[in-house]
């Protein structure tokens, strides 16, 4: 008698394209997926409890080991938490706003490079992903320019950023901004064009508008799936309220719209970088802030369109040093929710690749 | 038309087939390093006041300081020691110490072969260099008691 | 700045439609209410549907452990009028139990098993309570004020 | 040719002269032969392990090995001592005997290929009448060995591994044979000598275009290169059918792969790009090395596709391979076929 069985295949935790240590157990029907369960938690080191023991300044570092290829982000979506607790949003030197969108630019640029570099990994375009490293890795030189660390900055500080850009660093970035549209056409090129990729991605995995704001989607995957929503602009924070730039927004919601939703915002990002490096003011980087940082008592929730989506930081405050309770709320862990979902029926090897398209960090999921 | 991404794929590959190649070829080059690059600690011991600031700014507590009072009343630094290897590099004790003693180098070779080594103690690795200002050599009963301590 | 939903008119439809179960709740942020843990599906099912409101999206979903009370808080956020809010459930010390709004929102499955596990809540009614990020068999919920860091 | 033949002919003459019979001279410049090409397509997989790199870092801007001698050539050896020195694991619920014996026949059969392939005029060990036919006969056994592979290892992404490359190869062989078929309509002889003499004047690649385009994408998918490696697929299948395999047996697949995509080039040089036929008349340099050059060059063709393209997926594959391949390589034969009929009439 032949039968058939169904396969249950441990996808992770140490899989190539798992992207670090994300375990998802498959049922497969031949080599179609029926049934997916996440496991996570393999990367987990309890950074909203130690942020109970440290205090405000002194927790400031750790957002960089949360999602660690968008580290200034992270950085800057405390920050802004903890300055909107304390009331001092207003008290920031424009040139620090203006030097904090720099940077973040340039690392949404960074993170997205990373994610082409990724995606393009995934369905074994060995080449396309050097091109995505190389120039991730000049956007680093960059930041470590600024910052003294390619990956865990610490470079923001309450009420301003730890010190001046250096001497050299404008024409540096003028020289990376002149080089970096031709290298995202290259991308273009090698793999967006590619028709073997456009038949691995168009159509695959679609998440239809309704289903992605059920599963709490934010950030790039939103707007592949139709919602016209960006936080830089429609709840401006920082200077975002002085530069003109396009929100991308692509209609399927499948594989192919995503990856092509980050490389349209690495073109915006480039925009953005040049608009404020024109209109950067001089003067201090620091606001007068006090040495020992008490905010008052009670809460705040601020969102921060961080490169993967909205990062949010819902902290409670009593008053003393240390915070009462800090509570991040990030993109990658809501949005990986949604795989077991998006896993039905798919080819193992269109899960993978619907998988990378959701840009998961395993540092941010399991904080 | 169905194959252009195809041969376009190809002659950029090609191109980079026949481009100088990117790849630095690190022990011989040196990368060249920005000047706030975070390498190791280093300790100007003379001019440190044992103040204690770096060592409360550390996240993970990885700083320990010992000092003891000299005739004049004044704190002096008896002993030095990181603990690298819980290090997050956040440079909170350099921007914390008040008179620049504690500086970053850039030496990022900090492989060790034992764990211990990873350890830095910047008391007695200290070597005086002719343009710290006059370097105060710890009187050797101080050297004898914080033995015994 | 954040536009404010006016709390009292909402609270007072609320109270209207499913009989008294909301109230404003003051802090420093004046965009919360108070919700009935019995209520809460209910309360939430109207504030997604009901096109006044249009709280489409589940922001945050986040538990935290006052001296006198657990507290579960619920961030809305809407994409059309562009406002927020902040629900609020106050749960028993000693048995923390509140209905699960996954129904509602997908987004609140992966959340709630969160706070299940680093803060003891327990969702009623959710369809897979079981711990995400810590391991099956780890005792205690770390997030609890009560709850020792072990070195 | 006339150097190879004269050591063959002065092989046998000294070892006739030695007083051995006429069948043990046979046997012995046989088995030279033999020895001779097994030599040849080691020394070939150690360029190619390192042309590999190479290529692949040149590709991606990088510089590729370039510690160990001269650009790096004498990585090679440091890796085959690497490679010795692990150790080797089988699985402990693998199916030992058929674990242990899959790499094996995969190289055997790499090798057996190369029994009726010309390096040059003369230069074949045993010049078939079917010699084209018996390359293909030998090619398509090399199904079952990754298939033992995938089966035997117990590990479910080597068995996932193991079933896409029978269906691959089961798909694949049938336009690679078909894009041949024209090469030897248009010859009218099986023998790959006879095959090599008839493009004096013209290579095949100008009449035969379409089947030289058809040959190269089938024997992509043949020797389980990029994009058609989905049975490594190491993205989702980890390495496919050799996971579990570690060691000199890893090594002996790796050897085996290499060895199958040497022959491929060398039959593609051969049906197609004139053999060692010298072109524009360049025939300064030796017909050996021309055979030589065109091998690496389809070589470099094959490398170049795969450290290009992203992979495709299984479901297009087959679509591919059935729905365009096969039809348009029959078409390539009905045009043939036709063409040659024209032709004798023409010419009467």
């Amino acid at each position: 008698m032949l039968k058939t069985q169904e396969l249950t295949l441990n996808l992770g935790p140490h899989h190539p394209s798992t992207h670090g240590v994300f375990r998802c157990v498959l049922n497969l029907e031949g080599e179609y997926i029926t049934k997916a369960v996440n496991h996570l938690g393999y990367l987990h080191r309890g950074i909203e409890k130690l942020a109970e023991s440290r205090t405000y300044t002194q927790f400031i570092p750790y957002n960089g080991r949360l999602d660690y290829v968008a580290g200034m982000l992270n950085e800057w979506a405390y920050v802004m938490a903890v300055e909107k607790l304390m009331g001092i949003t207003e008290e920031i030197p424009e040139r620090a706003e203006y030097i904090r969108v720099i940077v973040g630019e340039l690392q949404r640029i960074a993170s997205h490079g990373i994610y082409f570099a990724s995606m393009a990994l995934d369905v074994a375009g060995a080449s396309a992903w050097f091109y995505g490293f190389r120039d991730r890795d000049e956007v680093l030189d960059l930041l470590e320019m600024v910052s003294g660390q390619r990956l865990m900055h610490n470079y923001m500080r309450f009420g301003g950023v730890a010190a001046d850009l250096p001497d050299g660093f404008m024409n540096k970035l003028d020289k990376l901004l002149n080089k970096l549209p031709a290298a995202i056409e290259e991308y273009e090129g090698i793999l967006l064009g590619n028709e073997i990729f456009r038949a691995r991605t168009v159509g695959v995995a679609p998440v239809s508008r309704e289903m992605a704001l059920d599963y709490g989607f934010t950030g790039p995957n939103l707007r592949a799936s139709g919602v016209d929503t960006d936080l830089r602009r429609d709840e401006p924070y920082s200077v975002y309220d002085r530069f003109k730039f396009n929100v991308p927004v692509r209609q399927n919601g499948d594989t192919f719209d995503r990856v092509i939703v980050r490389i349209e915002e690495m073109k915006e990002s480039i925009k953005i970088i040049r608009q404020a490096m024109e209109g950067i003011p001089e003067g201090p980087v620091m606001a007068k802030v006090p040495k020992v940082i008490k905010p008052p008592v009670g809460e705040v929730y601020s969102r921060l369109e961080n490169a993967k989506g909205h990062l949010g930081f819902h902290i409670v405050s009593d008053g003393s040093t240390k915070p009462y309770r800090l509570r991040i709320y990030s993109p990658c862990f809501v949005n990986i929710g949604i795989f077991p979902e998006m896993a039905k029926g798919l080819h193992l090897m269109d899960a993978v690749v619907a998988l990378a398209s959701l840009d998961i960090v395993l540092g941010e999921i399991d904080r | 038309m169905y194959g252009q991404g195809l041969i376009k794929g190809l002659s950029i590959t090609l191109k980079h087939f026949f481009e100088r190649k990117i790849t630095q070829q690190y022990p011989e080059e040196r990368p060249v390093l920005p000047d706030r690059f975070k390498g190791s600690l280093t300790l100007k011991v003379p001019k440190c006041i044992a103040c204690g600031l770096c060592a409360n700014s550390c996240p993970n507590n990885c700083i320990k300081i010992e000092s003891e009072k000299d005739e004049n009343n004044k704190k002096r630094l008896t002993g030095y020691k990181v603990m690298l290897e819980r290090c997050l590099f956040c440079g909170f004790c350099v921007e914390a110490c008040p008179t620049k003693a504690l500086l970053w180098t850039k030496d990022f070779e900090l492989t060790k072969y034992f764990r211990e080594d990873v350890n830095l103690d910047l008391f007695s690795s200290y070597v005086p260099s002719p343009d710290d200002e006059k370097p105060a050599k710890p009187a050797k009963e101080d050297e004898e008691s914080a033995q015994a301590s | 700045m954040d536009k404010i939903v006016d709390r009292e008119a909402l609270v007072g439809e609320l109270n209207q439609k499913f009989g008294n179960c909301a109230e404003v709740f003051e802090d420093n942020t004046n965009q919360s209410i108070k919700v009935k843990p019995e209520k809460l599906v209910e309360v939430m099912q109207e504030l997604r549907d009901n096109p006044k409101y249009d709280f489409k999206v589940l922001m945050n979903l986040n538990s935290v452990d006052y001296p006198e009370n657990f507290t579960v808080v619920y961030h809305l956020n809407s994409l059309t009028h562009l406002h927020k809010l902040t629900v609020k459930v106050e749960l028993d010390k000693v048995n923390p139990q509140v209905p699960s709004i996954t129904s509602v929102w997908n987004a609140a499955n992966v959340q709630e098993r969160e706070a299940y596990d680093l803060m003891g809540i327990l969702f009623t009614g959710h369809p897979n309570l079981k711990r995400i990020l810590l391991v099956d068999d780890f005792v205690g919920h770390p997030l609890r004020k009560d709850w020792k860091m072990q070195a | 040719m006339q150097i190879s033949n004269t050591i063959a002919t002065g092989l046998k003459d000294w070892l006739m002269g030695m007083g051995f019979s006429a069948t043990t001279t046979e046997m012995i410049a046989t088995a030279v032969w033999t020895l001779a090409v097994i030599l040849f397509i080691l020394l070939n997989l150690i360029v190619l392990v390192w042309l590999e790199r190479k290529f692949s870092a040149f590709f991606q801007q990088r510089r590729g090995p370039n510690r160990l001698g001269p650009a790096g050539f004498l990585q090679f050896p440091v890796d085959i001592v690497k490679v010795l020195g692990k150790e080797d694991i089988i699985p402990a619920a693998a199916d030992k005997p058929v674990f242990r014996i899959a790499s094996i026949t995969l190289f055997i059969t790499a090798i057996l290929a190369w029994a009726v392939i010309p390096l040059g005029e003369g230069m074949i060990l045993e010049d078939l009448n079917i010699g084209i036919f018996y390359f293909i006969a030998i090619g398509s056994t090399a199904t079952i060995s990754l298939l033992m592979g995938g089966f035997a290892s117990n590990n479910k992404y080597s068995l996932l591994g193991g079933m896409r490359t029978v269906a691959q190869m089961i798909s694949y062989e049938i336009p690679m044979v078909f894009s041949l078929l024209g090469v030897i309509m248009m010859v009218g002889s099986l023998r790959l000598s006879d095959i090599v003499k008839a493009q004096e004047h013209m290579w095949f690649i100008i009449p035969q275009g379409i089947a030289f385009i058809i040959y190269f994408i089938a024997t992509v998918a043949e020797t389980n290169r990029g994009p058609f490696d989905l049975a490594e697929g190491e993205q989702e299948l980890v390495a496919g059918y050799f996971t579990e395999y570690s060691g000199i047996r890893y090594a002996i697949w790796m050897i085996a792969e290499y060895g199958n995509l040497v022959a491929v080039s060398t039959i593609a040089s051969i049906m197609f790009l004139g053999g060692w036929n010298a072109p524009f008349g360049l025939t300064f340099i030796p017909p050996f090395l021309w055979l030589l050059i065109k091998i690496y060059f389809m070589i470099f063709l094959f490398m170049w596709v795969k450290w290009t393209y992203p992979r495709i997926r299984i479901d297009h594959l087959m679509h591919f391979g059935w729905k365009f391949l096969i039809p348009v390589s029959l078409a390539n034969i009905l045009v043939t076929g036709v063409g040659i009929y024209i032709y004798r009439m023409i010419t009467g």
